[in-house]
C-alpha cells in the first residue's frame, strides 16, 4: 500500500489523535453543567487568535453570523479557516482576520465571486489556500468525528484540486483501487447555529444537517448558539432527535434570528436586502469597512443588531418562510 | 417550436431541462440546474429526483430555491439529512446526473473554478470546487453549463478543478475514478455538445438558433470535433416559456 | 504504508465496488414504486441459497424475526451471514441453514451461551468462523454505505479476534500510528425490521436505530418490514426522521409484531415466555426441532404465527411497553 | 457495615458499583453491570453517564434495562443514535469506563469469550467478541466481572478476544491501541484485583468477606501478585441491599 501521489499543498492542522484522545477526556467535562452564556463570554472564552476555525452552514442557511460578528468584533486575527463559506467568511476575509484557508468554496452563489476573498488571496493577505471539495472537507470532519486519522474516497483523484490539497493516493490493500486518503481534521474551534438547544449544550436541527454532526465531533472546543433554549426535559423526550450531546459543547448561546442575514428552516427566511448590501459594499475595500462598521462594529452585540434590523422587517422574514405544512 | 422571443438563458435552460431522463436522480446546484429540474419535472420528466448536496433528497419543487441547503431543496422530500450521505449516496453509484459550471473548460470536459494564472499567485482567485470535484468524479453523467467564448473553451485549463476526462480515453479509471463515470454534455451560449466515444474529445452536436458552426469554431479554443450533422436546437416552446415565466420564476430571479 | 499485518480469517464477500456502482445503477429504480408484499412473495424474490445475508438489530430488540421465521419457512440454505444474533440467528443455526459465519456475538446475553452455535460449529456444519467485533462489522458496512473499500479503526488491533479476522493492520501515512483496516461489507440481501414506511420503502425507526443506516445501504437488496404502513405524506412531512430512502428498497413487507418474541421500543415488550421457551428447547436438537415445527414449519404465515400467540398476549405486551413520557 | 446476609452477586454488583467515579462515561452491557451501575448513580455516581452500545446515552434508569437496546437504555436519553456514533465516540477518547467479562482472563487481563480448545475446531464455541473487543480497545479504564477459579483464571487464553495489556508493558501502544487506555480493575466471585502499575500484571487488592488470601492463590491459575497489605471488601451496606432489593431489581431477575 505504497503512497501513488500526495498533495503539495501544506496540512495546515496536522491530525493528533493520541492528543485529540487526551484531550476529550481532560477537557470535556461529563457533567451537566450550565453553559449558556453571552456570545461575547463565548468567543472571548474558547476563540483565540491563530486557532482552526470552521463554521458550519450551507450556503446562506443557519450560519452562526451572530457569532461570526462576535469574532470580528473582537478583533480575533490570525485565524486558520476551513470551509465552505458564503456570507460568514467573507465577512472575515473582508476584516482580514484570515491567515490560511483549507478552502472548498467562497463565493456569493448566484451573485458569483466574492470580493472579499479575491482581494484577500490576490494580495497575499491570505497566505496560503489549500485546496479541497466540499465532499472532503466534509469527511475530513468526518475521519476525526470516528477518532480516525484518515478516511479513503474516491473523488478528488485525477484533479489539480488533489494536487494543491494534502491528501493522498494509495492503492486499496483489498481491491487494488487506486483511492484517496484524506486526512482527519480535528478543529480547535467550531462554531454551529442550531434550532434548538439546553442550557447544557444538547442540540436539535430541522430539516437538513449538513455538516453539524461531523464538526460537532471534530471539534476541540464548540460553541452552539440557538434560536431556542428549551428545558432539557424537551431533549430527553426526543433523544432520537439530538444530533450534538452536550459533552462536546463549551457554551450555548441564544440567539434568536443567528443566521440573519441568511435564512433558518422553517423559522425565517433570507434577507436578500441586507445580503444583497453586503455583496454591493464588498466590491470595494471602503465598502466592505462601511458595512462592517454599521452592521458589526457599529452595535455591541446581536441585540443591538437586531434592534438595527428592527423588528418589522424581522417579522416579514418570519412571515415569509417556508412551513413543513402547505 | 414559438416565434415568442425568449433570452439566452431561457435558450439554455430548455436545452439543459431536455437532457433529463425520467426516473433518474440528478445533483442541483443554484441556478440555471434548478430552472432546468424544475422545467423537466413539469414536462417529460415528472419523475425526475433532484438531490441537493447537503442533504434534500427527493423534494417537491413547489416553488423555485434561491440558494444552496435552503428550505425548498428538502420541501416535503423523502429525506433530509447531510452533506456526507448526499456525497456518499453517489459515491455508491446512485447519482445519474451532475450539474457543473466554470470559468474553464477544456476539450475533455476538465472544468476550472479555483485560480486564473498561477494558483499561489493567482491573477484570479475564483470560488474553488464546492462540491464540483465530487459531482464531476462520483456522479455517473455530468453537463457543464457554460459561457462559450475562447476565453473559456481553452486548449488547457489553468487549474482543473474537477475532472473531465483528463487526459483522455481511460485517464479516469487510471486516477481511481469510478468506471463509467464522467462528462456527457456541454450546454453553452451557443450550442449543445456532447463527447466522441473513441476520443472522450467534446464534439458539437447542435447549435442555438441563428448561431451557425463558424460562430461557435471561431468561440472556441480547442478543436471541436464537428460530425458531419449538425443539429439546430429547438428553441423554447411556447409551453416551456409559459411554465419558466409564470409557473418556475415568476420573481424572474434568474430569467 | 505496508501491510503490517493480516487476519487469517476468509474474506468471506470480497467488496466489489465497481460491480457494487454498476449494481445501484441499474438495479435499483429511482421511480416510487408500490413495493407492498408478503413476507412469502418478498423472501422467495430476494433471498436465495448461497446468498450473504444480514439481519439489524441489537439484542431481541427490533429484530426482523417474522422475516427470518420466512427464510427458514422456505429452506434457503448455505448462507453466508453476518452478525450479531440472538434470537434470529439462532433459529438459522439451529435449522442448519448457515454455511459462513462473519461472526460478532451470537449468544443468549443474560442467558449464557447459544446451544444452536455451540452446535453448529462443534459439528463443522458451518464451515467457517472469521471475528469481528460489534464495532468491526457495523464500521464495515459503514465503508460500504460510503462507497469506499475500507475503513480505519483503532479497535481489533492486537487480538487474536484480529488474528482470525481478514483485516489488516497498517501505519497510517500521515501520523505514523498503526491502525486497523476493516474491508467494506456490501451484503447480498439485508433484513430490517422498522417501526413505519410507505408502500414504496421509505422508512423512519424511533429510538435509537442500532446500523440500520448502515446496513440499508451496505445492501444489494433490501427488504423492509415495517410495524406500520404509513400515507407517503407522514414521510414527506418528516424527512428528517427518514433513515432509509425508498430507492434502497426492493420489498416492504406489513409485520405488527414482526420483532416477537423480541421486543420494539414504544410499541410492545420481549415476550419472555417465548423467548425462554426457545432457551429452554434450543438446548437439544429435538427441541429445537420441535419448536420450529410449532412457531415456524407449523404455520403458514407471520399472521398464522400472531394467531398462535394469541391476541390476549400480544396486548398484554403492548400494556408492558415503555412509553416516551412517564 | 451490616450483618444481613447477602449473595455473591449482590456483594459483586457493590463491589463493582464502588469503582465507578462520578462525572464519568461508562459503557454498560447486560447483567451486574448495568445493576452496578444502577446502583453508583444511586449512591455516590449520581453523575455518572451509562453508554449503551447500540446508542443510547445518558438515559435516566428508572427502571432495570433486561437487554441490550432495549427501550429503557435511551429512556429520556440525550441522544438515542446507532452503534458506529457510540463506538466511535470511545474511538474518540469520550467514555471513561467499560464492563468486559469471558470465560478466560490471563495475569494481564486479556479476556477471552470465543472458543475453547482451537479456534477452527473449538472443543466449545462461545458467543465471540460482540462489543467486548471495541471496549476492551477503545475505553480509557475496563473493568471484568469474573468467575473465579484456576479454570477461568488461566496462564494463557486460549483466544484473545479482547485486548488487555496483551504480552505487558508498552504492548497495547505498539499494536496501535489508545495510549493510556487499558484494564484497571477485576471484580471476581473472591476478590477484587488491579494491576500492578510497572509490571501490568494483575495484583490482589481485596478479598470478599471470609475469603482468604491463600483461597484466591489456589484459585488462580497464574502467578498473582499479592502485596504487602490486602484489605477486605466492605459487605453490602443495608442501604446498598435496600436499593438492589426494592429500588433496582425488585423482580429479583439478576440478584
Amino acid at each position: 500500500m505504497e503512497i501513488l501521489a500526495q498533495g503539495k499543498g501544506e496540512l495546515i492542522q496536522p491530525p493528533d489523535l493520541e492528543a485529540f484522545r487526551e484531550w476529550n477526556r481532560t477537557q470535556k467535562s461529563r457533567k451537566l453543567i450550565d453553559k449558556l452564556m453571552t456570545e461575547q463570554e463565548a468567543v472571548s472564552r474558547f476563540v483565540y487568535d491563530g486557532c482552526y476555525i470552521g463554521t458550519e452552514l450551507y450556503g446562506t442557511v443557519r450560519c452562526p453570523m451572530s457569532l461570526t460578528r462576535e469574532v470580528i468584533r473582537q478583533h480575533k486575527k490570525d485565524l486558520r479557516v476551513c470551509g465552505q463559506g458564503v456570507a460568514e467568511l467573507d465577512l472575515w476575509l473582508a476584516a482580514g482576520l484570515v491567515k490560511k484557508l483549507d478552502i472548498t468554496y467562497i463565493g456569493l452563489e448566484v451573485y458569483g465571486t466574492s470580493y472579499a476573498l479575491r482581494r484577500a488571496v490576490e494580495s497575499g493577505q491570505v497566505e496560503t489556500c489549500v485546496e479541497w471539495s466540499n465532499g472532503a472537507i466534509s469527511w475530513r470532519m468526518k475521519a476525526a468525528a470516528m477518532g480516525v486519522p484518515f478516511i479513503p474516497v474516491r473523488s478528488m483523484l485525477g484533479s489539480d484540486t488533489f494536487n494543491y490539497s494534502a491528501a493522498k493516493v494509495v492503492n486499496d490493500p483489498f481491491t487494488g483501487l487506486p483511492v484517496c486518503l484524506l486526512p482527519a481534521l480535528i478543529l480547535d474551534v467550531g462554531l454551529i447555529h442550531v434550532h434548538r438547544a439546553d442550557r447544557f449544550g444538547n442540540a436539535q436541527i430541522e430539516g437538513i444537517t449538513g455538516f453539524a454532526f461531523e464538526m460537532a465531533r471534530a471539534s476541540k472546543r464548540l460553541i452552539i448558539s440557538a434560536e431556542e433554549i428549551v428545558p432539557t426535559e424537551e431533549i430527553r423526550k426526543y433523544p432520537d432527535r439530538t444530533i450534538i450531546p452536550y459533552y462536546l459543547v463549551d457554551a450555548v448561546v441564544h440567539a434568536p434570528f443567528g443566521s440573519h442575514p441568511g435564512e433558518m428552516a422553517y423559522l425565517y427566511e433570507r434577507d436578500d436586502a441586507v445580503y444583497r448590501e453586503w455583496i454591493e459594499a464588498s466590491k470595494t475595500p471602503a465598502g466592505a469597512q462601511a458595512y462592517l462598521d454599521k452592521y458589526v462594529y457599529g452595535v455591541k452585540n446581536h441585540h443591538e443588531y437586531l434592534e438595527l434590523i428592527g423588528a418589522e422587517r424581522l417579522k416579514q422574514l418570519v412571515e415569509q418562510r417556508e412551513r413543513r405544512e402547505t | 417550436m414559438s416565434s415568442q422571443s425568449y433570452s439566452k438563458s431561457e435558450l439554455m435552460i430548455c436545452v439543459a431541462a431536455r437532457l433529463f431522463q425520467d426516473g433518474t436522480t440528478a445533483f442541483i446546484g443554484t441556478g440555471i440546474p434548478m430552472l432546468a429540474a424544475m422545467l423537466a419535472m413539469k414536462t417529460h420528466a415528472p419523475n425526475l429526483v433532484p438531490v441537493f448536496e447537503f442533504g434534500g433528497t427527493g423534494a417537491i419543487l413547489e416553488k423555485l430555491p434561491r440558494a444552496v441547503g435552503e428550505a425548498r431543496t428538502f420541501h416535503k422530500a423523502i429525506i433530509a439529512s447531510g452533506i456526507c450521505d448526499t456525497m456518499e449516496t453517489a459515491q455508491r453509484g446512485f447519482i445519474d446526473y451532475g450539474f457543473l459550471g466554470g470559468a474553464q473548460i477544456d476539450c475533455y470536459g476538465n472544468l476550472n473554478s479555483t485560480t486564473i494564472g498561477d494558483h499561489d499567485h493567482p491573477k484570479a482567485r475564483l470560488p474553488g470546487s464546492g462540491g464540483g470535484n465530487d459531482v464531476g468524479s462520483l456522479c455517473w453523467r455530468t453537463v457543464a453549463i457554460m459561457q462559450h467564448d475562447k476565453r473559456r473553451f481553452v486548449p488547457n485549463v489553468d487549474f482543473i478543478t474537477t475532472p473531465g476526462y483528463l487526459s483522455g480515453v481511460g485517464a479516469r479509471e487510471r486516477a481511481g475514478l469510478p468506471r463509467g463515470s464522467g462528462p456527457v454534455n456541454v450546454v453553452s451560449t451557443l450550442a449543445l455538445m456532447d463527447y466522441d466515444s473513441a476520443s472522450f474529445r467534446m464534439r458539437l452536436v447542435a447549435t442555438h438558433p441563428g448561431v451557425t458552426v463558424d460562430d461557435v469554431i471561431a468561440n472556441t479554443g480547442f478543436e471541436l470535433i464537428i460530425p458531419d450533422r449538425v443539429g439546430t436546437n429547438e428553441p423554447p416552446s411556447a409551453a416551456e416559456l409559459r411554465l419558466l415565466r409564470e409557473e418556475i420564476d415568476p420573481e424572474r430571479l434568474y430569467i
